[in-house]
């Protein structure tokens, strides 16, 4: 491809804290480009000029791999995340979830969307897993991304919400009630890829222990193994 | 009733100082274009502000500066007609005249929409909007939504500018019937056609640039020499007052004055009424004798009041008629010829036709 | 164009949010409108700035202030609920809401332009007849500015139909209850192979869209007739 | 140059079937309001089409319903006085008075705006707005803006309605050279007031509800006693030529027509030149024998050509003035006592200052 | 309100765009509303459902359809970048083009209130006095429709400030060279504690549409006065 004097990142935008500080160890220019998994993978599908692309959710980069638009064979997950169930300030910790219905009460449960957002998907399978699906149904608040559920506890307008947990870690006026078990859901993996060679060596530098230790800085954990 | 006010109002470099009071009946505005009259009649309903001093109508004060007193238009129930005849442009002639209607205060009486409707010709136009009437019927409008507001007062700008001369004679009579109706509408009516105003008016203000140049009596205003060049040498002429005596059978009515005898076609007022002549100084010759064989046989004796010289060849000559007042206007050289001079006995000779049936008021 | 449940719901829900929206924002924005074209008062441009602000700002932004204000621990919407018992945030009147903020400006612009073009001499006419400000107002100013009040609409409308960021961020995404058509569209666009989904909501909108502008256009041809009467050449 | 049309227009429930030429000149149409003037007059100017028909200026058909011609207003170059000023709000008034000259074809002549300023007495208003200007001065900005346009034809709507005696008599002189000018400028000039249209126009057309009821030299149409009804009796009066003869000390000039000598004041015409005598049917008074002793020294011998009783007590008389025509209006009464019939001999007093100033054109 | 480097990067590209678009959507949307106000055609109320299109349809949907058309391997984009070697998809460029289609329903509809309000009779006058028809557009109908085509101005240029949802996604949002306003504040929410960065960016999009909205009510009143005259009182 051309030859960029930078690197150009399109990113999942829940991946923001950490990718900033770990762009800033790049000997080369590195820009970044936030937007939902989604509109980054039209985008790259599209011939957006990006050399590195990082999702939230592993289904968009399997689309994007089917359509060949990444460079074969550079997929790797670069960091995983966990799921929490948090509330504000000051709520005391579920022991089980199946306290959920009780501590919603007539509030709701902000996530993200059940079927377009990743944390909402996670968030789903765990609430189909516990059997609690049927019963908080028809009192979720869906929204558009975590960082939204996020606010809508802190806030106080929802009682609870699912969220990941380098949403939670950040946010100061939400404490953490249940740890979801990883087991509970797919696991949730951010999966990056290379779109053109210039793009390898960012690859690089994102599964570098550097890296590792920004990400677990920021809340998430680093695959065992990095491919 | 009567409207009594003192204003002032700047207007750019413009500045409109008149003060007057308006009796009863038709007080007329006559001036030169850009002479205050619409910016006059503006204040006195309530359009504009006045800079200073008062507006009373029947001792209810509608505005005055030193009080703050300033009534709302809507308060002042004055039926406003337009120069320009602001119909309204989503209702038709219909909704248009019912909209003053709708807005007279209950119990109020006066013409029905079919009256007005009919008075002014507009039976055949009540569908129309006022986008598909020509200049003349949309005055005309205008004119019926404003007396069909039941006012308590008439403001009119030049109503009758529009209109062609059948159509101003029907209207006339109607509007003198208004003001000596038992409401006894008073009027406010702005002008340049001096033969309306001395139909119609019983007061008259000439405004010359804002300030008033003349005010009083039609009769007084209008037999004054020096307001010929105010009002324009072709327009200029006394008003005479005349019972009617009789109507022959020939349709030419007699009526007397106090000089003497006229006799006129097309008087259509009963015997006995007064009635109002306008003649114009143009129309009346004089004659030291009294002239035998002529067409004219109006004839009456009077006396030389003054003579005024102008800067033109005419002179204009203040008659007394025995206490009716006449102006005529002749050649400076006739002046000469009749040897005229204050006090000289003459005769008038007044055209019966040229006193024209438009032109007698009650 | 079949659709499933969830977005006949969604669709339903738009429609119902947009009218109720549109009739709600009437009268407010022919206030505002009225104010911005006639009043005479300090801090008139802040009032328009203010009446702007929404096309400003991105509508999360929009959203998120809606939800520090109208939520239930916020000022405005804690006053509502304490009070009146009134929720918004997470319900369909809440979309209303936001609806009406994020169309105001579309509809007090329309509205004033109408204002500003009415002859105030007209209304003065009226005014001499007898007729009182709030009967003037009725009478000659209402009908004059249809064509305005009806673009108005059609605006905040069609702004009402395609809302979005704003509406989600306040009453989030409740299949049923909150879930509007943009809503319904998006989440199917973040899904691979959703755009078949997405592709028949978005032609239901075009369709709304389409029957919306062409009655409206149809109005306002009637509306144009009555006040400029059937169109001489002159 | 000369208009020559033949067209129909419907509009609504009203129909414009009217056909006439008008030679180079002035072309007065006048007829009672509705009685379809705008229509026609935008007709010419190209502001709408007619249904059918032709319309022809100087042999370049401007519209030509079978050939499908229309040609559009702003080819047409009419000079367009509309009876509502329609003036551009967004200019002032040298603003809207450019406009004219700045859309004017390159090349062609004309008055300057300085000159056409001051002649219509807008000086002092060149830098207002329209919306600060009264009734009759918006009417004088727009007439200015038509005539800077420099057009092949005027059209003039009413234009001197809103204005005062005293201004009209400023305008009139001044279209008088327009018309008789070396452009030789072809008006058609609509107006309710026949002593202008007695002083300007060459042709007469009288419409009456969309038809022509009357059209020819304005000569035989105002000495026509049928016409008499159409126009209002009070407006009535035939056209009398007459070379100025002498022009007095006193002011008072000497004119001659073919009848006799007649003695007027304030006859601005040089010596030799031809002019015009409006002289209104009641301002004619009949004698069988020449009077004597009067105030008025215009005594022409006149034979009586034909006598119109009408519904009402008056009598028009169409009068042989040796060629020229005259017209009286009398009482029914005073035929009687005058005994005048056909071919009867007598002699009509007309008053100096009766055929006024302003009454008088080339 | 100090601002860090990408903040002032967002705010200038914001400014840039905001204005290129209102520059260039000026005089098509200006013709579009002259078709719609004055036009006699058929399809009339489809070209005015189309023009309302982008209201009602997501922001992000009408980002894709850019996406998709605009593109370089799109049918108009590959024309533009084959023909013209313009590129819109991913560059400054392409956010003015988001921004215009997104205002262009906003400024036609000023404009064309403006043009209906016009009194069809000054027009005729012109055209009396020899004025070519181009000739009454330039010097009767545009300075009488100039309130309109100000206020069409201001609305797509506060749309152009704040449009989010089809800049993101038809030019992405990359610092420097896409990154509108509205897309940092979008990023700075995404990141823990970013609140404060993006609360001084929504600070200076109100400053900014203060600013235009002010200016543009004294541009209005002076235009205004230009029509009407010194406000006499009848
Ligand atoms: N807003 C204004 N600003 C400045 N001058 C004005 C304004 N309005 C009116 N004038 C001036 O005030 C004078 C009086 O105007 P007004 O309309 O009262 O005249 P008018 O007597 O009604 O005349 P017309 O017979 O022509 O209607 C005129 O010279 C006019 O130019
Ligand atoms: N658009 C229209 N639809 C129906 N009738 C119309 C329309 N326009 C004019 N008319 C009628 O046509 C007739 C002629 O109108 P026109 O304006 O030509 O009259 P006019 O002779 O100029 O009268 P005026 O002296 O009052 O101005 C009138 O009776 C009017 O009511
Ligand atoms: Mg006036
Ligand atoms: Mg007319």
């Amino acid at each position: 491809g051309a030859v960029h004097a930078d690197t150009t990142v399109f990113a999942a935008a829940s991946l923001r804290g950490a990718l900033d500080e770990i762009a800033a160890l790049s000997t080369t220019p590195v820009t970044l480009s936030y937007a939902g998994s989604g509109t980054i993978a039209r985008q790259v599908s599209i011939g957006a000029p990006a050399d590195v692309v990082i999702l939230a959710h592993p289904r968009w980069m399997d689309w994007l791999e089917t359509r060949g638009a990444v460079l074969a064979g550079s997929r790797r997950n670069v960091a995983n995340n966990s799921l929490v169930l948090i509330g504000p300030n000051g709520a005391g910790p579920l022991i089980t979830p199946t306290e959920i219905p009780q501590r919603l009460d007539q509030g709701r449960l902000a996530m993200g969307q059940r079927d377009s957002v990743p944390a909402g998907i996670y968030a789903q399978t765990w609430l189909e897993t516990a059997g609690l699906w049927d019963r908080v149904i028809d009192q979720l608040a869906e929204v558009e991304n975590v960082r939204l559920a996020l606010a809508l506890v802190a806030r106080g307008e929802t009682p609870l919400g699912v969220v990941y947990r380098s949403d939670a870690q950040a946010e100061p006026r939400v404490d953490v009630v249940y740890n979801v078990p990883k087991t509970a859901h797919d696991p949730i993996t951010y999966p990056a890829a290379a779109i053109t060679e210039d793009g390898r060596a960012f690859l690089t530098l994102l599964s570098s222990p550097e890296a590792a230790a920004i990400f677990e800085n920021n809340g998430f954990t680093i695959p065992e193994a990095p491919q | 009733m009567s409207l009594d006010l003192n204003i002032t109002k700047r207007l750019g470099a413009f500045t409109l100082d008149v003060g007057f009071t308006a009796p009863n009946g038709v007080t007329a505005v006559f001036g030169r274009s850009g002479a205050g009259k619409t910016t006059l009649i503006n204040a006195v309903a309530g359009l504009s502000e006045p800079d200073s001093g008062h507006i009373t109508l029947n001792d209810t004060p509608l505005f005055d500066a030193a009080q703050r007193i300033n009534l709302p238009a809507h308060k002042r129930r004055m039926g406003y007609v337009f120069q320009d005849a602001r119909l309204f442009p989503h209702m038709d002639v219909t909704q248009n005249l019912r909209f003053g209607l709708r807005h007279a205060p209950a119990g109020s009486t006066g013409p029905s929409l079919d009256e007005v409707a009919d008075l002014l010709g507009l039976t055949d136009l009540l569908k129309r909007r006022p986008t598909d009437l020509s200049g003349g019927e949309k005055q005309r409008v205008a004119l019926g939504r404003a007396l069909l507001s039941r006012p308590k007062m008439l403001l009119m700008d030049e109503p009758l500018a529009a209109l062609d001369g059948p159509r101003k004679d029907n209207i006339l009579p109607y509007l003198e019937r208004l003001k000596s109706g038992a409401a006894g509408l008073p009027i406010l009516y702005v002008s340049h056609a001096l033969d309306e105003i001395a139909r119609l008016a019983d007061q008259l203000v000439i405004l010359s640039k804002g300030k008033i140049a003349a005010s009083g009596s039609i009769f007084d205003v209008l037999a004054d020499p020096t307001i010929v060049p105010l009002v324009g040498v072709r327009q200029a002429g006394a008003v005479l007052q005349a019972t009617v005596m009789e109507h022959g059978n020939d349709g030419i009515s007699t009526l007397k004055t106090n000089a003497g005898i006229i006799e006129l076609p097309g008087v259509a007022a009963p015997v006995g009424t007064l009635v109002r002549l306008h003649v114009l100084a143009q129309d009346v010759i004089l004659s030291r004798t009294r002239p035998t064989g002529l067409s004219s046989v109006n004839i009456l004796p009077v006396t030389v009041k003054s003579i005024r010289t102008g800067d033109g060849p005419g002179a204009a000559i203040s008659l007394d008629a025995v206490g009716d007042q006449l102006l005529a206007r002749v050649t400076a050289r006739a002046v000469q010829d009749l040897d005229l001079s204050e006090g000289v006995s003459c005769f008038a000779v007044i055209k019966a036709t040229s006193i024209a049936a438009t032109s007698i008021g009650r | 164009m079949m659709l499933d449940a969830a977005s006949w719901d969604a669709l339903r829900l738009s429609l119902l949010v947009a009218c109720t929206a549109t009739l709600v924002a009437l009268p407010i924005a022919l206030w505002v409108a009225w104010l911005l074209a006639r009043g005479q008062f300090r801090g008139k441009a802040l009032l328009s700035a203010l009446v702007h602000l929404p096309l400003v700002l991105p509508p999360v932004v929009t959203g998120y202030l809606l939800l520090i204000g109208f939520g239930r621990n916020g000022p405005i919407g804690g006053f509502l609920y304490d009070v009146f018992g009134i929720t918004l945030a997470f319900r369909w009147t809440g979309a209303v809401l936001a609806a009406v903020i994020m169309g105001f400006p579309l509809m007090v612009r329309a509205m004033r332009l109408a204002i500003e073009a009415v002859d105030p001499k007209l209304e003065q006419a009226a005014a001499t007849l007898g007729a009182k400000p709030a009967s003037v107002f009725a009478s000659v100013t209402l009908p004059l500015i249809a064509p305005g009040i009806l673009a108005g609409a059609v605006m905040g409308f069609a702004k009402a139909i395609g809302e979005f960021g704003a509406t989600i961020t306040f009453v989030a995404n409740i299949p049923g209850q909150t879930q509007t058509l943009p809503s319904a569209i998006y989440s199917f666009l973040q899904v691979p192979g959703g755009e078949g989904r997405a592709i028949a909501l978005v032609l239901w909108a075009c369709v709304i869209a389409i029957t919306a502008v062409a009655l409206s256009e149809w109005l306002a041809q009637r509306v144009a007739k009555r006040i400029r009467g059937i169109e001489g050449d002159t």
